[in-house]
């Protein structure tokens, strides 16, 4: 099965011209981003089976803070779902629940169900839940500072089974995708923002997982690379048939790159369906996408009036 | 003081990490009540340059003149005197401390009671002072719009309430010149309104000069008044929003954008 | 030291005015260089707990202590041979090493540093007393297993024991630093000593590198604790390494074998060199135990992260 | 009858409890051995016995909440930090102690010696003192030497922690070795705690000793005899009463071969008519060392004082003290030929100035200790509290 | 650490004045002034009247071992504290606390005996000194960081037990010094009682001392420092500076309780100030809770009964029939030292906020009760 994915892989890979080192990194990643357009076509309506459900799960915090009231979803195999709301909604506790990091911080799933490929999960050692092919890339770039760029995508490998050879060649895919993580040969820490993205990014890629769920990939980004991440997402779903849960607060990459939709607010799912559907709804494009008509509201003119809000 | 004066001028500053080179003679100058916008892609400096504002890291060569005063090799926790405020791109907020607390730190360097006079709180003068402060501290909380959470402990709030009460905390300095590293990174459409709309108040009504790195073009475009375009350690361009959009080499390198036009808000 | 005048009046300063002893000195360092390679190996296995677990144990010098006294009740109750006694040991450790860890220090996952310190310190406590009361207070004789020959070197007699402890040591060592750059658990570790949660992400298993590090370190330790057992005699003695550690872990580098290896060697040769200064002419008494702390403090105020330590990062 | 109050301090958990339990245990039987035969002519004692764990501070507070709440009449203590501590408070309440501490400090009851510092009106113990054990160690050693055939004058080092116990016979003992005709060479710190001490044991080779004057004792003895044997030291280590016991040589093993220690009173194998009581006082237990049958003949003498003060006036802690000075050159009944005869005056306070010297022997992998010699110092008045 | 407040609900403030206070809701600050008021009275009046010494309740307060303990609460809580603005509060690990409890306990000592300061001004000044020793051993901290700190104050304390044993003229060597009673107005504070009094004073003072310094500018400056020292130097804090002073500041309080300490039992010796003791110091505050005032004294409350809860506990064991063996009788000072070890783990695995979380937690859920959630 890993030597047919990888099999696959080296001949999805792109041909190296961007491997050179003379040729400034923006460059490659144009040249990027215009093979992912190429190849870009839009998703099909999800009628695929689901490989995740959530469903109606409970989240505590401490023993007293309850963040998620009942959420559920469903994530078909081979398509990308987004997960939109406001700072606070339980976006990434949803994640956390899923891949059992949330009880590194003392949260707990206290009632529901969640399912991976038919298999019940909630509650089980994110380690488990990583083997079982679910791969977390956290909020805020969480690369291990005091190693290197190689040591940091080595690790992401660290549950792979099927030999020196086969991490190896992934090795040189993900620094394909990210040649300008080549060139940085000091301790990861010293990354700026947007390499230690790439960098969480590839890790995650090194891990061969079945789904990602993607905490806010595009924070912190230039528009360029923000692009470009978002290509990576497309193209890894498309290349290399990883399914994507994506929390995101740049709501119009997020759609655009998605086939469904979630949208949360105060730990509860308050809206959701297909991306294009959600696109047109007037509230999504208020609160989400900036401006409900045809023109764009501009930053400056909003002093005057306060909105109301209404998960307050 | 004329309107117009420069508040901030940096001259040929360069920033060497070992081999890296993240900062090369960098040359601007930032005028009195400016809203001033830094952008560039990831890894250009920018964050370099701001912590070589703020007194983080000092210029391997070059000057920084603050108010005509210069200001290369004063130590970090001097700046708040001289007017220098600053928020960070990673979320760098005391974790344990109430929010109230958090703000009453940025009072620092303006409350005058020690450990002395803070152990009498009664006989010293302290309970006074420290409430004073705290009037004006309330000031900034009404503005932000954080009063429903001042006794919360800031290390439990979401993302984008704690990038608020940063803000709060950098203004609570009183600086002449505030430097926002990344204010809107990890907001939603709703949220960068409400920091739009805050930043703007700050600069035109606070009367606070205004140094913000930002990736969001649309904000970038909306309320800086210059922009300037750092990429490589190098500055690249600097001008009106209008002219560094146009401007090909950062729609190309930074925007990512194909020449149909299309102004893109990512 | 008291009373310096009635003292000196009736005690002969006898030493005073030859000039300086080369041959003494010499020895001394010889020893400081054997006993140093003995801390160094100690040293590993405390920076191995820290380096992947980021818990600096206090326990440390109890490990050789409860090693040594099993391995010794293994030799002269059971009377195994030393071969099998010595295998019973180490498995006995790594057992001891996973149980402490999975018992006491998996529920502490998560908590502040500052609390785990003080559980091994619990631990510590409560060790030296059960080994005090089980085994006695008294320090007793390993039986003579390889001669316990004494070789001179250079007019110095030296135990074969410590001989082989140098040459162990010396294993050790290199087979920790590749360990660490380059096997996939090595970089596990890491992983979890930098960030656990980051290394759950990855699906790295916190529990199973940390009750690898605990058993490791507290086979090698108890090695080392046999050895010392062997020349020195068994006792409480031993436990007290784990303090004489500290100073040489610092010196190194909290999280750098090699400069574990290298304050190892510092501690004992400025033990040595302090007890030389102070047996020929200063006479104050006890410099040996306070030089490498004066000096500690001296080191790390030119180099605040040791000789070999990695710098946080300070990154805003 | 209404039962009077003894306090006892032990240490077992501490640094000295490697002896600590040995002494402890004799005092503790033997107190108890005097409830179940009678009491103090009929008064029973009540007795607490306390491990302090060898810390002064420990001490002194069980110390005071033995006098506020107990009432207590007298007290067995235990080391020199702690009994030196309470030699004011003792003085001031009243209270006789009999410590496991010979320091010589505590042997002048008025203060009239120039050399002390504190006068310890209420302060016994039996048998030696450090000091008087360590110049009966000099004085055999100097007959040693010449007995051996050595030539010139030999060197006598001090080799201890910088620690109450081991400094009390420091300067006391070197003056005497010197006047024996020794140089004296300057001290070496060795720990109370086990270690390794290959360090001190070269400046000790180097600095060319004969003799080395152990002032630990127990495990930190065993480890400088054995470090010193691995650098190839050459000397003779004589040891103070704490010093030397079958366990101690037990653990040195061969390397203990012909270490000489102090002791002051009889051994558990000797021929002597007391020993019958002894051994019933240690019923149940095994063989005991020297350590306990000192324990044994201390908690002695506190009854026979008692028992005078009950006689005469009632069992206070002054009348007690009082009955140790009214009798002399005696031995409690019942253990003749155990304890050496001693006597208390209200002036002096050395119980004894005869020491018995222990000699270590090892063969065919056995251990056997013998005495090699009886010394009586001179009662110089110089030496009292000295 | 978190330093949630919960209030009843209805209780709200209207002025900032109200809004900063030393304590949560005035029904606590009440409760605390009648608890202290009731213990003044309470050891205070068999003092004035011996006659009442064995009345029921009166008996027990004025048990000289139960005051004992209670004077030990007062000097090792305000070490205690000390530490915990050390540790709590500027997140600087110290493992020699002992060594700065013996320097004030030496110190006023040596002022008394030697300089000739009367006890009671021999305390404050021996504050001062251990202070200026804080000072000088805390400089470092203006470079090292973390556990490299934490290790060099472990250093500290073995090099400050040295010189005690060493500097004969300051502390009588080996030997240790003896200490005077204090004296006020001619009474001298010679028994357990009145040094009780006395202690419990003092430690007032200093514990309102400290929680007004927690509420002000450079309390804030310290947990600051702690929380992010990188965003507190741009905040206009010196590191430096804070860093030090913190060491300085837990000194003093570390030499207040020693000198209590020392005139208390009458006699100081270096023995009695070993890393051990140090490690006690910092298992009273991170029991009681790290940053937090009460947690200092919850901790210490429970470092000083542990001890005698396990004496009593063990030796209770070998009353029974089958806890009588001779094995466990003749191991009963291990087991005691064992359970002492026992009893920090687990209170560390179970409870690792310490008491005071747990104690904020047990009156959330009373003044919420009975609507919990
Ligand atoms: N470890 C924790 N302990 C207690 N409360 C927490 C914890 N983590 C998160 N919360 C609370 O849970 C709620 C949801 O947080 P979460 O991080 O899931 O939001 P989010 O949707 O990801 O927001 P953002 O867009 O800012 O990342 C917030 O109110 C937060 O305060
Ligand atoms: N302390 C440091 N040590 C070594 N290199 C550093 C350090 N700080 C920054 N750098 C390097 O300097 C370069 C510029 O970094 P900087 O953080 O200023 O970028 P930036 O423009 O803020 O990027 P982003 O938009 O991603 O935040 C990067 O390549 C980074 O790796
Ligand atoms: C050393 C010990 C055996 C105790 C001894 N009594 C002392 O002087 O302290
Ligand atoms: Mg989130
Ligand atoms: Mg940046």
């Amino acid at each position: 099965m890993a030597g047919l994915l990888s099999l696959f892989l080296s001949v999805g890979r792109r041909a190296p011209p961007f491997s050179s080192p003379r040729i400034p990194w923006f460059v490659v990643g144009a040249a990027m981003l215009e093979s992912a357009a190429a190849l870009s076509v839009p998703p099909p309506a999800s009628s695929a089976e689901p490989i995740l459900t959530v469903n109606n799960i409970e989240v505590i915090y401490d023993d007293v803070i309850l963040v998620l009231r009942g959420v559920s979803l469903s994530v078909p195999q081979g398509e990308i779902v987004t997960l939109l709301g406001p700072n606070g909604a339980g976006k990434s506790t949803t994640l956390k629940a899923i891949s059992g990091l949330l009880r590194t911080e003392n949260g707990r799933v206290t009632r529901g169900e969640i399912t991976f490929m038919g298999e019940s999960i909630a509650n089980a050692d994110p380690e488990t839940i990583v083997r079982k092919g679910i791969f977390q890339v956290m909020e805020g770039r969480r690369i291990v500072e005091d190693m290197t760029v190689i040591e940091n995508l080595r690790l992401g490998a660290f549950t792979r089974r099927d030999g020196a050879k086969a991490i190896k060649s992934d090795l040189d895919m993900v620094l394909d995708y990210f040649p300008r993580l080549r060139e940085r040969t000091g301790l990861a820490g010293y990354l700026s923002g947007g390499e230690q993205q790439m960098l969480a990014i590839g890790r995650a890629m090194m891990a061969r997982p079945k789904l990602i769920l993607l905490d806010e990939p595009s924070m912190g980004l230039s528009p360029l690379l923000v692009k470009e991440v978002f290509s990576i997402i497309r193209t890894l779903n498309r290349e290399l048939g990883i399914t994507l849960l994506l929390v995101e607060q740049n709501a119009k990459m997020a759609l655009g790159a998605a086939s469904t939709g979630y949208i949360m607010e105060s730990g509860k799912v308050v809206l959701d369906g297909p991306a294009a559907s959600l696109m047109d709804n007037e509230d999504v494009k208020e609160f989400y996408l900036g401006g409900g008509g045809e023109h764009r509201k501009s930053f400056k003119n909003l002093k005057s009036f306060k909105r109301r809000k209404r998960w307050l | 003081m004329s309107e117009h004066e420069s508040i901030l001028d940096v001259r040929d500053v360069s920033l060497q990490f070992g081999g890296v080179r993240a900062l090369s003679k960098v040359t601007f100058t930032v005028k009195r009540g400016e809203l001033f916008a830094v952008i560039g892609p990831n890894g250009a400096g920018k964050t370099s340059m701001m912590n070589c504002i703020s007194g983080r890291y000092t210029p391997t060569q070059g000057r920084i003149f603050f108010k005509g005063q210069d200001v290369t090799a004063l130590p970090a926790n001097r700046r708040t005197e001289v007017g220098i405020g600053r928020t960070f791109q990673n979320l760098a907020l005391f974790g344990h401390m109430s929010v109230l607390d958090n703000i009453m730190v940025g009072r620092h360097h303006l409350l005058k009671n020690n450990f002395l006079t803070g152990a009498l709180y009664w006989l010293g003068g302290a309970q006074t002072e420290e409430l004073r402060h705290r009037r004006d501290v309330e000031e900034i909380i009404d503005f932000l719009e954080i009063g429903a959470i001042r006794k919360a402990t800031a290390g439990t709030l979401s993302y984008g309430l704690r990038k608020r009460v940063e803000l709060a905390r950098a203004i609570a300095l009183k600086p002449d010149l505030i430097l926002l590293d990344e204010p809107m990174a990890g907001m939603n459409q709703e949220e960068k309104e409400d920091m739009a709309r805050f930043i703007v108040d700050l600069n035109e009504e606070w009367g606070m000069t205004v140094i913000m790195i930002e990736h969001d073009m649309g904000v970038v475009m909306d309320i800086s008044e210059r922009v300037m375009v750092l990429d490589f350690g190098q500055k690249i361009a600097e001008g009106l929003p209008d002219e560094i959009m146009s401007n090909p080499y950062v729609r190309k390198a930074y925007l990512g954008e194909d020449d149909d036009g299309e102004r893109e808000v990512a | 030291m008291r009373e310096p005048s009635s003292r000196t009046s009736i005690i002969t300063g006898c030493q005073g005015e030859t000039p300086l002893n080369w041959e003494l000195l010499f020895q001394l360092l010889l020893n400081g260089l054997i006993v140093g390679t003995l801390y160094g190996v100690v040293a590993m296995c405390f920076v191995l707990i820290y380096k992947s677990t980021q818990v600096v144990n206090f326990a440390q010098g109890e490990f050789l202590l409860i090693g040594a006294w099993v391995c010794w009740s293994l030799l002269i109750h059971l009377q195994l041979p030393f071969i099998l006694g010595f295998l019973f040991t180490l498995v006995f450790m790594m057992a001891f090493g996973i149980l402490l860890q999975v018992v006491v220090l998996r529920p502490m996952i998560g908590e502040p540093i500052i609390s785990v310190i003080m559980v091994t310190i619990g631990l510590s406590i409560f060790m030296r007393a059960l080994v005090n009361w089980v085994f006695g207070q008294s320090a007793e004789a390993f039986p003579p297993i390889f001669e316990t020959n004494v070789v001179s070197i250079l007019g110095l007699n030296v135990q074969t024991a410590y001989l082989m402890s140098f040459g162990v040591s010396i294993l050790i060592m290199v087979g920790f630093y590749y360990f660490f750059r380059f096997s996939r658990y090595g970089l596990a570790m890491r992983a979890t000593a930098f960030n656990q949660q980051v290394a759950q992400s990855l699906g790295i298993s916190v529990k199973r590198v940390f009750a690898l590090a605990w058993a490791i370190s507290a086979m090698v330790s108890a090695l080392a604790g046999v050895v010392m057992g062997m020349v020195n005699g068994v006792s409480s003695a031993l436990s007290f390494i784990g303090i004489k550690v500290f100073p040489a872990v610092i010196l190194g580098g909290l999280d750098s074998i090699v400069g574990a290896v290298a304050g190892g060697l510092i501690i004992g040769l400025l033990e040595n060199g302090a007890e030389f200064v102070d047996g020929q002419f200063l006479h104050w008494g006890n410099m040996l135990t306070v030089v490498p702390f004066w000096v500690l403090i001296l080191i790390l105020v030119i180099k605040p992260y040791g000789l070999f330590g990695t710098k946080t990062i300070e990154r805003v | 009858e209404n039962p009077v109050f003894v306090g006892h301090l032990m240490d077992i958990t501490g640094a000295t409890g490697f002896v600590g339990k040995l002494y402890g245990a004799g005092v503790a039987d033997t107190l108890k051995y005097f409830n179940t035969h009678g009491g103090i002519n009929g008064t029973p004692l009540d007795v607490e016995s306390v491990d302090y764990a060898y810390e002064v501070p420990r001490a002194i507070s069980q110390y005071k909440q033995w006098v506020s709440r107990n009432h207590m009449v007298a007290m067995q203590g235990w080391g020199t930090g702690d009994t030196e501590a309470l030699i004011g408070f003792v003085a001031k309440d009243k209270i006789p102690v009999w410590s496991a501490s010979y320091s010589g400090h505590l042997t002048d009851p008025t203060g009239k010696s120039p050399r002390t510092q504190k006068s310890a009106p209420y302060n016994f113990f039996y048998g030696p003192s450090y000091s008087d054990g360590c110049r009966a160690l000099a004085q055999w050693a100097a007959e040693d030497w010449k007995a051996s055939g050595g030539q010139g004058r030999p060197k006598f080092i001090h080799a201890g922690d910088n620690h109450p116990y081991p400094n009390a016979p420091r300067e006391a003992c070197a003056e005497y070795a010197t006047e024996l005709g020794f140089d004296v060479i300057p001290p070496v710190v060795v720990s109370l705690k086990p270690g390794d001490f290959k360090a001190q044991c070269l400046t000790i080779k180097e600095s060319g000793a004969n003799y080395v004057y152990v002032a630990n004792l127990g495990p930190s003895t065993v480890s400088l005899v054995k470090s010193c044997k691995t650098v190839g030291t050459n000397v003779k280590f004589v040891a103070n009463i704490w010093g030397g016991d079958e366990a101690t040589l037990e653990a040195m093993g061969a390397d203990g071969d012909g270490y000489v220690f102090v002791a002051a009173n009889a051994f558990w194998n000797d021929d002597v008519p007391g020993m019958a009581l002894v051994k019933e006082i240690a019923a149940g237990r095994g063989p005991q060392t020297h350590h306990y049958i000192r324990g044994v003949c201390s908690a002695f003498y506190m009854k026979e004082a008692m028992e005078w003060a009950k006689a005469n006036g009632g069992i206070t802690g002054e009348n007690i003290k009082k009955g140790m000075y009214a009798q002399a050159n005696w031995v409690p009944k019942g253990l003749e030929g155990v304890c050496i005869p001693s006597t208390w005056t209200a002036e002096d306070h050395r119980g004894t100035m005869t020491a018995f010297i222990y000699q270590g022997m090892f063969s065919d992998g056995k251990v056997s200790v013998k005495k090699i010699g009886e010394t009586t110092l001179p009662r110089r008045a110089e030496w009292l509290g000295y | 650490m978190a330093s949630f407040s919960y209030r009843p609900c209805g209780d709200f403030r209207t002025t900032y004045r109200d809004d900063s206070p030393l304590f949560d809701t005035r029904a606590t600050r009440w409760a605390m002034v009648l608890f202290l008021g009731a213990l003044y009275l309470l050891v205070g009046l068999p003092l004035m009247l011996p006659a009442l010494a064995d009345a029921p309740v009166l008996g027990w307060f004025a048990d000289s071992y139960n005051l004992s303990l209670g004077i030990q609460f007062c000097y090792y809580g305000i070490a205690a504290l000390g530490l915990n603005i050390l540790v709590g509060y500027t997140g600087q690990i110290s493992l020699g606390h002992a060594a700065f409890f013996g320097v004030g306990a030496f110190s006023s000592a040596w002022l008394n005996n030697t300089v000739g300061l009367p006890v009671i001004l021999a305390i404050p000044m021996a504050g001062v000194m251990t202070a200026g020793v804080g000072l000088l051993f805390g400089a470092p901290a203006a470079r090292i960081k973390g556990l490299y700190l934490a290790i060099a104050t472990l250093a500290a304390q073995f090099i400050i037990e040295d010189l005690f044993v060493r500097l004969d003229w300051f502390t009588g060597g080996s030997a240790g010094s003896t200490a005077n009673a204090v004296e006020l107005f001619g009474i001298a504070f010679d028994n357990d009682q009145k040094y009780f009094l006395f202690a419990l004073s003092v430690a007032i003072v200093l514990f309102v001392l400290a929680s007004n310094l927690m509420r002000t500018r450079d309390g804030r400056a310290f947990i600051a420092v702690r929380d992010h020292y990188l965003s507190a130097e741009v905040m206009g804090i010196n590191l430096t500076k804070y860093r030090v002073m913190s060491f300085g500041i837990a000194a003093f309080y570390a030499g207040i309780g020693g000198a209590l300490y020392a005139h208390y039992l009458m006699y100081v010796s270096a023995e009695a100030f070993t890393i051990l003791l140090s490690i006690q110091f910092l298992g009273m505050i991170i029991i009681g809770g790290l940053g937090s005032v009460k947690g200092a004294m919850l901790g210490t409350i429970f470092m000083v009964l542990l001890p005698e809860v396990m004496a009593g506990g063990v030796s209770l064991v070998t009353t029974t029939s089958w806890g009588n063996q001779a094995f466990l009788v003749n191991g009963l000072a291990f087991l005691r030292e064992m359970a002492i070890g026992a009893a920090i783990i687990l209170f560390l695995i179970f409870e690792p906020d310490g008491l005071a979380h747990r104690w904020r937690l047990i009156r959330a859920y009373w003044s919420l009760y009975p609507f919990s959630h």
